[in-house]
Parts: C-alpha cells; sequence; structure tokens
C-alpha cells in the first residue's frame, strides 16, 4: 500500500471497522426476529423477509403522507413510523399465528412450506398495493450524510443510527427474554411446553405474543433498511437466506450466539470485500459458514442438554 | 488403560459431564458373562446415562467402556451394535407405521449395509426366526398387525423381540416393565429370565418386586457414582440405600 | 473516428431530405390509397387480413423485471395506437396479442414461439433484459421471426431476425468517457458494476478505451453480486484510490443502496466526478433525487431532450398514462419499434419478414422524440448519446450531446 | 416374475396407476397438443424428475432438501455444455476472436477452452458426467452432512445456501459459465437438429420413457428392505441406528439417487428448451420443486408427477389469464397443501376411493363400523406409501 500516508490508512482502517460493524448490526437486525421465532419457538418462517418489507412499506407510506399533509415535520416523523411499523407487523404477524402456524408446531418442515406460500402472497399483496417499482422513503436531514471527525474521515449517519437502533432493539430482547416475566414464560414454553401448560402459563397465548413480537421486529429492521436501501415487492427475499445463516450459524437457540455470529458473519464478509469482488466475498463466506456448521452442526453456541 | 479381563463388560474410571455437571463420575462397574445385572437409583442418579455411553449416544468424557475386551467407546452406534450390544428405551422405540412383521424383519441381523438392502429378499431361515421370536415374545399371532396398534406392553415386548433377533451378547433394557399390567409383568419377568440365558443383560427399573424377581446382582447409583453394589438382600439392608433411595 | 462522422453527417443531411418526403407523403395518403391485397403482403402465412394485421408484445408483466419493463409496453403500445389512428399499415389496423414473459428467461422463449407458432404475428415488440432476449433469440432465428428490441445492451450480437432500437455499449460508453476526460481532465478511473454480463461487457470496452485512447488508468475494477446491498467496503476501497471518475453501472435494488450509500459515505456530486451507464428518469424514482444531486447520467434520451416531438411525445404518454408518468432512455427506444416498422413494412410493400427485413437498413425517422434515428445495415440504430446531470427534484440537466454516432456491435479492438 | 409383478409394478393398483400415467404422457397428450403445447408439457414433466426425487429423499426420507435444483441445473448445464461445444465449432464461430470456443467465452475474453470444458466434447462423458457431476456432489455433501448427522431444518437451511452459492458462483464467473444469461442457442446433437417438430416428438417421447423408468426404478428401491428402513428411519431414527445400521450412509445413498434423477430431468430440461440458466438452479425453483411433490403427495411417485403437471400448467394458464392472480393462487396452494391436505393429490385420492369402495361395500353389507373408519385416517401415510410402494 505504497503512496499512501499514515493518516490516509489510519482513516480507511476506521472506515472499514465502520464498515464491518455497520453490516454487523444490519444482519443482527435481521437476525433477532427470527432469532425468537425460530431459535426459540423452532418454527421457520420464510415470510420473515416480508414482514421486513411491511415495515419499510409502511415507512415509505409515511414519508410519502408526511411529505404531503405534514411537510413541516419531515424530519421528526422516522421515530413514529417505526413505531407503526412494529405495530404493523406485530398485528399480522399475530394474526399469521392464529391463523396458520399454531396448526403447524409439530411439523416444522411444512411449516417452512406454508410460510413460503405465505411469503408469495404478500409479495403479490405488496405489488398491487404499491405497485411494482422500487420506492425510497424521503429521510430526515438528519439521517443523510456523515459525520466527519477529522479531515478524512466519513462515517455515515444512517450506519451510526441503525448501529444505535440495533444496540436498543438488541437490549430490550434480552430484557424481554431474560429479565421479564413475560420472557421467563416464553422459556418455560419451549422448553416443556406440557409442563409450562401444566403450571399455568397460558402458552397459547405465550406463542402467538412470541411470534407476532418477532414479526413486530422484522417490521422496525425493515423501517430502518429504508434508510440504506430501497423497497420493493420482493426486497424481502433478498435478506431470508442470509437471515437463518445467521441464526442457525450462531445455535439456533442462544441470543449471544446470533450476536457472535453476526459479528463474525459480517466482519469477513467486510473484510474479504476489501481484498475482492464481492461476489467472490460472499460465495466465500457462505462457503466458511457451511463448513464450520458441518464440523460443529450446532452452531457456534448451543446448550448442551442432558437427554 | 485398564488390561485385559474376563468380563463380558468392563467400565473403568467412566465420566462424562454437561458443560461441568458430571452426570456419571469416575464409575467402574462389571459385568460378568450370563450375568442379569439390575441397575437402581433416583431419578437423575445417571442410570440411562451408563446405557447411552454404553451403546455411543452419549460420548464419554473420559474413561473406557470394554466389551469382551473391545474398547466401545471409539465406536459409533451401529459398530457398537454390531459388535453384540442390544438396547431397550425407555419409552417403546418402535416403527409404527410397519407390522410386526417387518419390525423385526428389518432387526434380523443379516444385510445391513445399502447393497444388501437393496437386495434383500426373504428366506426360509429368516421366517422361520421371525416367527421363533415372535412367539416368544408372545407376539406369534399378530405378525401382520400395525405396530401402532399394539398395547403399549406388547410395544415393549416387541422392542424386546427387536433386540432379541439380534441375538446380542449384552442385552441392556430401560424400564422394560414401565406402564405394563400386573400379568404383563410377570410374563416379562419370565420373558427376562428366559432370554438372558447364555447372554449378559442389564436392567433399569424401579419396580422393585420386579427386581427381586429378576436380579442375580443389584448396581445402585446415585449421583453419577455407585453407591452399593451386591445381592438384592445386601442391597436393600445397606444403610446408604436406605437413606437415599429406598427408604422413601 | 473523424472519417467516420463526417461521413454520418453527410449522410444524415441527405436522408432528412428523404425522409422527410417519404413522412410527408405517407402520412397524407394513408387513408385514401386502396389497401393492397393480401396476398400480395403476406405469402409466408402471418396474422393478416385485409383490415388487419397482429403484432406481439413481449415484455415481462409480472415478476422482478415488471418494474423496468412497463414503460416499454405502454410506449409501445401508444405508437400502435397513433399509427392505427393514422390509418395503420399498408391500410391495415394493428392488432396486438400482449404475452407475459413473468421475468422468467424460458418463459420469454415459450411465449415467443407462441407468438410465432401459433399466433403468425407479423413482429414482435419486447424482451428487455439481454437474458431474456439470448432466451428467446434462437426461437425468433428458428421460425424466422421479426423482434424489435429497446434495451440500451452490452452488443457483441447482430442476427438477422432483430432489430436493436437501443444502443449497443460503444454508442454509449465512449462518448461518454470522452467527456469525462476532457471536460474534467479525468486521468484515473473507479469501474464499478452489477455483477452480470450487460455491466462486465460494458466495462471492458471502457477499460480499453480509457487505457488505449484517453491514456488514463483504471484504478479499481468491482462487481457486486446482484441484489447487495451492503457498499461500504466498497465505498473504501473507492476512498483508498481517490478516482478522478467512477464510472457505475449498479443496478436494481442495489443501485438504491449503492447511492444512498455513497451519499452517507460523504462522497456527493460537489466532491466527486461519477458518471454511470445505468440511471434513467424510471431509476431516479427509487433512487431520489437528492442522492443523486450533481452525478451525471449517459444515455442517447432524457426527457428534457428539446425538440417538436419529444414534446408530442410526451405530451401523447402523459395523455394517456398519467400526469406524473417518467419516460426513460428504454421507454423512447421502445416507442420508436412501432414506427421503425411501419416505415420498412411500407418500404417493403410486404409484411414477410425476409422483405421487412431487407428494407430495414436505411430507414430513418425524422419523428423519433429523440430526434433522428436510422437503421443502419447491422440492424442497430444511429443515435445520439447525451449526458444528463441530476438535480435535487430528480430531473435531469443535459449538458452535452453528441453527433450521431454509428453503431458498433462488434467494435474492433475492445473485445 | 411375481416379484417383479409386486416390486417394481407395485401389484394390481400400481400397474392401473401406471398403466394410465403412461398412457397420458404418451397416447392422450400426444393425440390433444399440437406440438407447441407438448414441448410444454415436456418442460413439465422434466420438474417431474425433480418432484420424483422428492418423494425419495423427502417423503420417505424424511429429509427436506432445497437444493433439488443445483441438481437439476447441474444435469442440465453438463448436457448444455456438451450442445454447446457442438455449437461453437470452428465453422459456425468465425467471426470470433477465438473461434471454436462457444461465444460468451469469446466475449470474456477467453482464448482457449478451460479444462473441465475439454471432455464435454464426447457424448459418453456428458452422460456419464450428467449422472456422475450432481451425484458427486451430493455425496459430498452428504457425507459432510449427514456423518455429522445435521438433519432436519438444519440440512434444508444448508443446501438452500448451497443454492445461492451456486447461484452466485455461475452468474458471477460468466466467462466459465455464461453468466447470468447461460448457456443458449443450443442447436444439434451430433448434428440432429434438436429444434425441429420431429425431433420435439422424439425427445418427448424418451423424456416420458426415462420418466417411467424413473418411477420404476424408484419403486423398486422403496419397495426392497431399503425403502422400509428410509420410512424407519424417518420416524424413529435412532432406533435404526441401534438395529445395528449406519444410517448416514441410507442418507446418503437415497440423497445420490435423487441427485441423480433430478440431474437427468435438468439434461432432458436442456435438450427439450434449447437452454440453461442460473435461474433454474436457485432457491426459487428449488422450492417450486418441492411444491410440486407436496401437490401430488409427498409419499406418492405418480402424485409427484401429476403435481408437476398440475402446478405448471396451471402456472403457464394463470400467468396468460390472469397474471395479478397467479401468486395467490400458488402461495395459497402451497398452504392449503400443507395444512389441510398433507398427503396431496395421492391423500386426496385415497381418501376418495376408499370412499366409494365403501360405497360400493356397503350397497351389499351393512354400513362399516365407525372405528374403521378413523382407523383408515389414521393410516393415511403407511396406506399410502403402499400405494406408491
Amino acid at each position: 500500500m505504497g503512496g499512501y500516508t499514515l493518516t490516509e490508512l489510519g482513516s480507511i482502517f476506521v472506515m472499514q471497522g465502520f464498515a464491518g460493524l455497520s453490516l454487523f448490526s444490519v444482519l443482527l437486525l435481521m437476525a433477532l426476529g427470527l432469532a425468537i421465532i425460530f431459535g426459540q419457538m423452532g418454527v421457520i418462517n420464510m415470510a420473515h423477509g416480508e414482514f421486513m418489507t411491511i415495515g419499510a412499506y409502511t415507512t415509505v407510506m409515511f414519508s410519502v403522507l408526511t411529505a404531503k399533509f405534514a411537510p413541516g415535520f419531515i424530519d421528526y416523523y422516522f421515530p413514529f413510523a417505526m413505531l407503526v411499523s412494529f405495530l404493523i407487523a406485530f398485528g399480522i404477524g399475530y394474526f399469521v399465528e392464529f391463523a396458520m402456524i399454531r396448526h403447524l408446531y409439530k411439523r416444522p418442515l411444512d411449516t417452512l412450506l406454508a410460510t413460503w406460500g405465505l411469503s408469495l402472497i404478500m409479495q403479490q399483496i405488496f405489488r398491487s398495493a404499491f405497485g411494482a417499482r422500487e420506492v425510497s422513503a424521503t429521510l430526515p436531514e438528519w439521517l443523510l450524510g456523515s459525520f466527519q471527525p477529522t479531515e478524512s474521515i466519513d462515517i455515515p449517519l444512517n450506519g451510526i443510527f441503525v448501529m444505535g437502533l440495533t444496540v436498543f432493539v438488541t437490549l430490550g430482547v434480552f430484557y424481554f427474554l431474560f429479565k421479564s416475566r413475560w420472557g421467563l414464560r416464553v422459556r418455560a414454553t419451549t422448553q416443556n411446553r406440557i409442563m409450562a401448560g401444566a403450571v399455568g402459563i397460558n402458552t397459547r397465548l405465550v406463542d402467538r405474543v412470541s411470534f407476532a413480537l418477532g414479526c413486530g421486529i422484522a417490521g422496525i429492521a425493515g423501517a430502518a433498511f429504508t434508510t440504506i436501501t430501497s423497497t420493493g415487492p420482493t426486497t424481502g427475499t433478498l435478506y431470508i437466506v442470509d437471515t437463518f445463516l445467521v441464526v442457525v450459524f450462531g445455535g439456533a437457540a442462544s441470543l449471544f450466539g446470533t450476536i457472535a455470529s453476526a459479528f463474525s458473519i459480517a466482519q469477513a464478509q467486510s473484510i474479504m470485500e476489501f481484498f475482492m469482488t464481492g461476489s467472490m466475498a460472499k460465495v466465500l463466506t457462505l462457503l466458511t459458514i457451511i463448513g464450520i456448521l458441518m464440523l460443529r452442526p450446532e452452531g457456534l453456541f448451543s446448550i448442551k442438554v442432558r437427554k | 488403560m485398564s488390561s485385559a479381563t474376563d468380563f463380558t463388560l468392563a467400565i473403568e474410571d467412566l465420566t462424562v459431564s454437561f458443560d461441568g455437571f458430571k452426570a456419571v463420575d469416575s464409575l467402574n462397574m462389571y459385568v460378568d458373562r450370563n450375568e442379569l445385572r439390575v441397575v437402581i437409583g433416583p431419578n437423575g442418579a445417571g442410570k440411562t446415562t451408563v446405557l447411552d455411553l454404553i451403546c455411543g449416544k452419549t460420548k464419554a468424557t473420559a474413561g473406557s467402556i470394554k466389551f469382551k475386551n473391545k474398547e466401545l467407546t471409539e465406536l459409533s452406534e451401529h459398530q457398537i451394535v454390531r459388535a453384540g450390544v442390544g438396547r431397550k428405551f425407555q419409552t417403546p422405540s418402535i416403527y409404527e407405521n410397519l407390522s410386526v412383521y417387518e419390525n423385526l424383519e428389518i432387526s434380523y441381523p443379516a444385510k445391513r449395509n445399502v447393497w444388501g438392502c437393496l437386495t434383500f429378499r426373504r428366506t426360509a431361515e429368516i421366517e422361520a426366526r421371525v416367527r421363533e421370536v415372535a412367539a416368544e415374545i408372545f407376539l406369534g399371532d399378530l405378525l401382520s398387525m400395525e405396530a401402532g396398534l399394539l398395547s403399549h406392553g406388547q410395544k415393549q415386548w416387541l422392542e424386546i423381540g427387536m433386540l432379541l433377533i439380534q441375538d446380542p451378547e449384552l442385552l441392556m433394557l430401560d424400564e422394560p416393565v414401565a406402564g405394563m399390567s400386573v400379568k404383563e409383568r410377570e410374563q416379562t419377568a419370565d420373558l427376562l429370565n428366559r432370554i438372558s440365558q447364555g447372554r449378559s443383560v442389564i436392567v433399569i427399573e424401579h419396580d422393585m418386586e420386579f427386581v427381586k424377581n429378576i436380579a442375580h446382582k443389584v448396581t445402585v447409583l446415585h449421583q453419577g457414582k455407585i453407591l452399593a453394589e451386591g445381592s438384592m438382600d445386601q442391597v436393600q439392608n445397606d444403610e446408604r440405600v436406605i437413606e437415599v433411595y429406598l427408604g422413601h | 473516428m473523424n472519417r467516420k462522422l463526417e461521413n454520418g453527417l453527410w449522410r444524415h443531411a441527405l436522408s432528412l431530405m428523404t425522409a422527410t418526403a417519404l413522412s410527408v407523403a405517407l402520412v397524407l395518403p394513408g387513408a385514401t390509397m386502396a389497401a393492397p391485397a393480401t396476398a400480395d403482403v403476406s405469402k409466408t402465412g402471418l396474422a393478416v387480413t385485409d383490415t388487419t394485421v397482429t403484432v406481439g408484445i413481449l415484455h415481462s408483466l409480472t415478476g422482478t423485471m415488471a418494474i423496468s419493463e412497463t414503460g416499454s409496453v405502454e410506449a409501445e403500445k401508444l405508437a400502435i395506437d397513433q399509427i392505427n389512428e393514422m390509418g395503420g399499415i399498408l391500410g391495415r389496423k394493428i392488432e396486438v396479442i400482449t404475452e407475459d414473459g413473468a421475468s422468467d428467461w424460458p418463459t420469454f422463449a415459450e411465449k415467443a414461439r407462441k407468438l410465432l407458432v401459433q399466433d403468425k404475428v407479423a413482429t414482435v415488440f419486447g424482451c428487455w433484459t439481454s437474458a431474456s432476449r439470448k432466451a428467446a433469440l434462437p426461437v425468433f432465428e428458428k421460425e424466422n421471426g421479426l423482434l424489435y428490441y429497446p434495451t440500451f445492451y452490452e452488443g457483441l450480437e447482430q442476427s438477422h431476425n432483430v432489430i436493436y432500437t437501443g444502443q449497443e455499449a460503444t454508442q454509449q460508453i465512449l462518448d461518454g468517457l470522452n467527456w469525462v476526460a476532457k471536460e474534467k481532465g479525468a486521468k484515473t478511473f473507479y469501474l464499478i458494476g452489477s455483477d452480470y454480463i450487460w455491466p462486465r461487457t460494458s466495462m471492458k470496452i471502457a477499460r480499453k478505451h480509457i487505457e488505449n485512447v484517453l491514456g488514463g488508468k483504471v484504478v479499481g475494477e468491482e462487481y457486486a453480486p446482484l441484489g447487495h446491498t451492503q457498499f461500504g467496503s466498497i465505498i473504501n476501497k473507492i476512498r483508498l484510490k481517490k478516482p478522478d471518475v467512477i464510472y457505475a453501472a449498479v443496478v436494481g435494488g442495489s443501485n438504491v443502496a449503492w447511492f444512498k450509500q455513497l451519499k452517507a459515505a460523504g462522497i456527493t456530486g460537489d466532491k466527486q466526478t461519477l458518471l454511470t451507464i445505468s440511471v434513467t428518469e424510471d431509476e431516479v424514482l427509487g433512487i431520489g433525487g437528492e442522492n443523486l444531486v450533481g452525478f451525471y447520467s449517459i444515455m442517447k434520451y432524457f426527457m428534457p431532450v428539446e425538440n417538436e416531438n419529444n414534446k408530442k411525445f410526451i405530451a401523447a404518454f402523459k395523455a394517456k398514462y398519467g400526469d406524473d408518468s417518467v419516460i426513460g432512455d428504454v421507454t423512447q427506444a421502445a416507442y420508436l419499434g412501432p414506427w421503425l416498422w411501419k416505415a420498412a413494412v411500407e418500404k417493403a410493400g410486404s409484411f414477410d419478414v425476409d422483405k421487412v427485413v431487407a428494407a430495414s437498413p436505411g430507414i430513418e425517422l425524422t419523428t423519433a422524440p429523440e430526434g433522428y434515428v436510422k437503421v443502419h445495415e447491422n440492424h442497430h440504430l444511429w443515435s445520439k448519446a447525451r449526458i444528463g446531470q441530476w438535480q435535487a427534484d430528480g430531473q435531469v440537466k443535459i449538458v452535452y450531446e453528441s453527433d450521431l454516432i454509428e453503431p458498433n456491435p462488434f467494435p474492433e479492438g475492445y473485445q | 416374475m411375481k416379484a417383479i409383478y409386486n416390486n417394481l409394478l407395485g401389484g394390481r393398483q400400481g400397474v392401473i396407476g401406471l398403466a394410465l400415467l403412461a398412457a397420458l404422457i404418451f397416447l392422450v397428450l400426444p393425440m390433444f397438443l399440437d406440438i407447441f403445447r407438448l414441448n410444454l408439457v415436456g418442460k413439465y414433466l422434466t420438474y417431474a424428475f425433480a418432484a420424483v426425487s422428492l418423494v425419495l429423499i423427502w417423503g420417505y426420507g424424511g429429509i427436506l432438501s432445497l437444493g433439488q435444483g443445483v441438481f437439476f441445473g447441474l444435469g442440465g448445464y453438463c448436457m448444455a455444455m456438451f450442445l454447446k461445444l457442438e455449437a461453437s465449432s470452428p465453422e459456425n464461430t468465425a467471426i470470433q476472436s477465438t473461434p471454436g470456443i462457444p461465444d460468451f467465452m469469446d466475449w470474456n475474453q477467453l482464448t482457449q477452452l478451460p479444462w473441465f470444458w475439454e471432455p464435454f466434447n464426447s457424448f459418453p462423458f456428458t452422460l456419464f458426467a450428467i449422472l456422475a457431476v450432481p451425484g458427486l456432489l451430493a455425496y459430498i455433501i452428504g457425507v459432510a452432512m449427514f456423518k455429522r448427522r445435521v438433519g432436519g431444518v438444519y440440512f434444508s437451511i444448508i443446501t438452500q445456501a448451497i443454492a445461492a452459492i451456486l447461484t452466485i458462483l455461475i452468474v458471477g464467473q460468466q466467462g466459465l459459465t455464461g453468466g447470468i444469461n447461460g448457456i443458449t442457442d443450443l442447436k444439434t446433437l451430433h448434428g440432429w437438429d434438436i429444434r425441429t417438430d420431429s425431433a420435439k416428438y422424439l425427445l418427448y417421447y424418451i423424456n416420458g420413457g426415462l420418466l417411467i423408468g424413473v418411477i420404476l426404478l424408484s419403486r423398486f428401491i422403496l419397495s426392497s428392505k431399503l425403502g422400509r428402513l428410509l420410512l424407519a428411519m424417518r420416524d424413529k431414527e435412532d432406533r435404526v441406528r441401534f438395529s445395528g445400521y449406519d444410517v448416514s450412509n441410507f442418507k446418503i445413498f437415497i440423497f445420490c439417487v435423487a441427485a441423480m434423477i433430478s440431474a437427468m430431468g435438468g439434461a432432458m430440461f436442456t435438450l427439450q428448451v434449447g437452454f440453461m440458466s442460473p435461474s433454474f438452479v436457485g432457491i426459487v425453483p428449488s422450492i417450486e420443486m418441492v411444491i410440486f411433490a407436496a401437490v401430488g403427495g409427498r409419499m406418492s411417485l405418480i402424485g409427484a408427477v401429476y403435481g408437476a403437471l398440475i402446478v405448471n400448467y396451471g402456472k403457464t394458464y394463470f400467468s396468460e389469464t390472469f397474471p395479478e392472480l397467479w401468486l395467490f393462487l400458488m402461495g395459497g396452494l402451497f398452504i392449503a397443501v400443507v395444512m389441510f391436505f398433507p398427503n396431496g393429490l395421492a391423500g386426496l385420492y385415497e381418501k376418495h376411493g376408499k370412499r366409494i369402495m365403501e360405497k360400493i361395500k356397503s350397497l351389499r353389507r351393512k354400513p362399516t363400523p365407525p372405528a374403521e373408519k378413523t382407523l383408515a385416517a389414521g393410516n393415511d401415510t403407511s396406506a399410502a406409501a403402499r400405494e406408491a410402494a
């Protein structure tokens, strides 16, 4: 790397580190909802990407409506859009669990197929409702541009935002699962449904709320991704494989594993991307994940259980 | 590593730990040829784990398990079975979609590789053996019945039959009479006494009456260690055993 | 180069006169002349009756490509309606059979075969991606059909059965590179595209031109998988290389992510020259004008092109499809298809494919919204290249317009 | 003779089912469809290979492979490579800077044929490779996964990732593979023009014959002890292991067989459609193949063929007539099949057939007691299994 000053290399190093962290937070945000749905409940929700898309479209609608009816409000709409995204995705998730998922708990592979069908239907609904074109939200000024700590370092504001949001949501999920009474019920139900029912936990409600919560978090992720990319009817399909791999790689039942796996996948990919083409980086990352999964089928972090 | 012995099964310094918790802790246990050994102990004593370790379902953290002086800890499950160890699970584990006949036929120890299974033909020899075993486990008249339709006790017998047809030298049974009626228990005790001729048997059981009926020697496990070992009388009068297990 | 240009200009002038004469002659008597007998204008069993001729439109109406292809369908239908209002072709109204390629390449081949074999259409307007064209091409060649293909593409193809109404790669690329080299004094270039054939071929041509003709240097060449949305590392690489020009051919959803993240990384139009060959007015809707301000696109057509044809075209388009319709480069190129076919059929006096194909080279269109086009011997169009600079409102300001450029699908020295 | 009758043909019911299918493929469809539509049916039937392979591995083996598209695609690519080389003779490609290599290589500045393309000049090698390449890949994946006891959902997700990887690789290495366009413009096989109507008829019949052959082969496998073992493994894997079987070997075997069957479909696809592209390798086609099997009945070999035919016909029909409705319908079908008809068409037929039989019987004697009815319903899977076996 001749011909560059130390400052330049330092700046690139910082920014590259940030790129890795930014990808990490994106992957983690995508995976958190699934970590609850798949990791804790064991439901393979192939429509998870579409729940993100719901959040994204909600945010876009919000931005369009704000621009039309309350242009002065454009700097502030985003938090509300995220909240509403969460609520809508939560509500739809609640309904989907009621109508479909609860009948399939004993047949995980069938859930995979049924939710794939659901994802097709949702995609067509998006297409019919919002058109086939990719759309973007008008972002508030404070999400645009970059933060410049020094002359040669630019840290994207939207990246910082997504990172902060990820930290917030992760803490929320941790609190929910491990500190709240509700989380205790969720864990009890996932570990021993019959027993949980016997001690008076409404396992049906727990399932429904957990699933809906996972979907709601996907909605938040979708809303956050409007700061990074555009939204189309099939946007969700782009994310689904990566999301599942993050959760599986981390060890399905371990939330900490999900975080570690998102971190290692993100770092591996962004570092490799720096030295080779994006396609090869992606292929190598996926191959490495599969290779490691073959050595450790239970994922990075697994809970050993005496059977 | 231990030296060669005359025992059918020699377990030495066997330890397994799950995330630091030692379910089986430096266990030493020897089973003689043609012996019927019963393992008892309170819940969580590590009884089932010991069977899991012997048959390869769980991998040992340390120690050795020798079957006819052959180290089992390095073998995979099917190799252990082929070496002559049979295992019955706590809940009946049979192929519910297949008939009793097919259940026994699949368990027949021949042509257990892929090609063999493709070219497998029913021979008179196999048929005779299946019928023989079926009669022994009281299912001689139910050969064409789908296994899922059997009663709980019959399922337990069928699983024993599936082991029997392999003619193992060491047979391990995890709670074989759980869920059986009194009459079925008697029949099972009778069956066990018959089939333990010519082979070693390890039985895990809680039902003391049943244990008295069959046991040659009893091992009491507690917290992954042997608490006591000996004849039924010896064990029943052991104070430590009474304290942790029998007395309640 | 120079001789070609001169040659082109001379022909241009000459053909302008003949074309005007021709078009006047066509518009006026069309209705009054008795239609020629069907047996005379169709000898190969095409779907031609005494009053109608059937054509096919074959684009993706569903699936991922529907976004891009809808505009082309609209433009083709508009042109056909206009032709029918003028009395049709050879006294026959055009009837359309629309088939959906469903963003699925074999479906394109399948539907092309249906249109040609079952419906016996006289011509097809359709295909958008190279992959769909490549899939359908053998069918057109086997069944001897005729296809008008609207998209700017990588070149390296020339078929008896296809008229290419968009630009091939060199027409789009070379002038733009010359322009940035001259206007911006650019010496170093960073090439980035989505990972498939069109960007790769385009970048290959660009690299040769930069290195061999402009004497510049390519400091980086990068391809992101289709659908890629994380450009952080790539942007850092670009930053490290400090190129004078970023030359981009990213497509689809990736395109949006790419420009949003460029802006977020502080790489904006006032600090960095960026020239893209994959952003038309259609794409801007998704990307957002604010993320493109100051960057350049090179196309043969942008909506603000100043001429009477274009005004009429935009007015007609908006009247038919709504005031907020957007017309991109390909949409305009698709609009040319039916008109070029009409001219060729009338020149040949027949709908038969071989005769129409034989009549096609030399056909001129003075009524084209982009100004003037002419069909080359190699079935591509002579056309201009234009460079536009994007404004915050998503509109483009045309900053450069080339002379007519000769199409050269197999450019020597660039392969 | 009797053994053949019972094992290969599946007894009386199996013979009737197979005869009906053969009559449909060889007589009815060619009689009523023009060559254009028949060619489409031929294309659908190539997907039926993949659906049949999924009956083996998913229905019987309980292993949901979301990577059948990978094998389908590999088979197709092998065939396409041979045809492409034949189409790229030096005479045909004289205008290229390097004549004699496929056109897309020339565009990507390759000056000689990559080494792994060389053997595909030979047709016997190509036929071998069509089975061997996917078979070998399946073997490697199988050994790596099944020996380490990766199963269930994990296996599905990993095979899905493999489908994603292969697509990215093919698209990214366009100089070697033709990239996203795929390998197109295939014309002749040993000088025989595969685009003519007569060739299409012949290919259609070859395709149908192969499919029937594959069904017979699958029946042979399923009716052997191995078939019973598969079912046994699906339900009680540990028991099989403790009966002394090396479970992973059986899974690897059936996975390889399934891969090769899919690959045959892929090769026939290339021949009938005239090109191959990465869009048949990826995640979406792989899942669609699962749906063909699910709709037809995951336990029924013949059902899988009908499933592939019906879903694909529906796709063509609805996308022509109501393009908006198509995805709703497809999605709804997925959900309905999984939730209400887990045994697909074959299951419906079983129930329906049984009911009719019962009615006929009840005309003769007293109505059957309800107990037997529930019994019959409980045994659906095994009943369907017997139908296929």
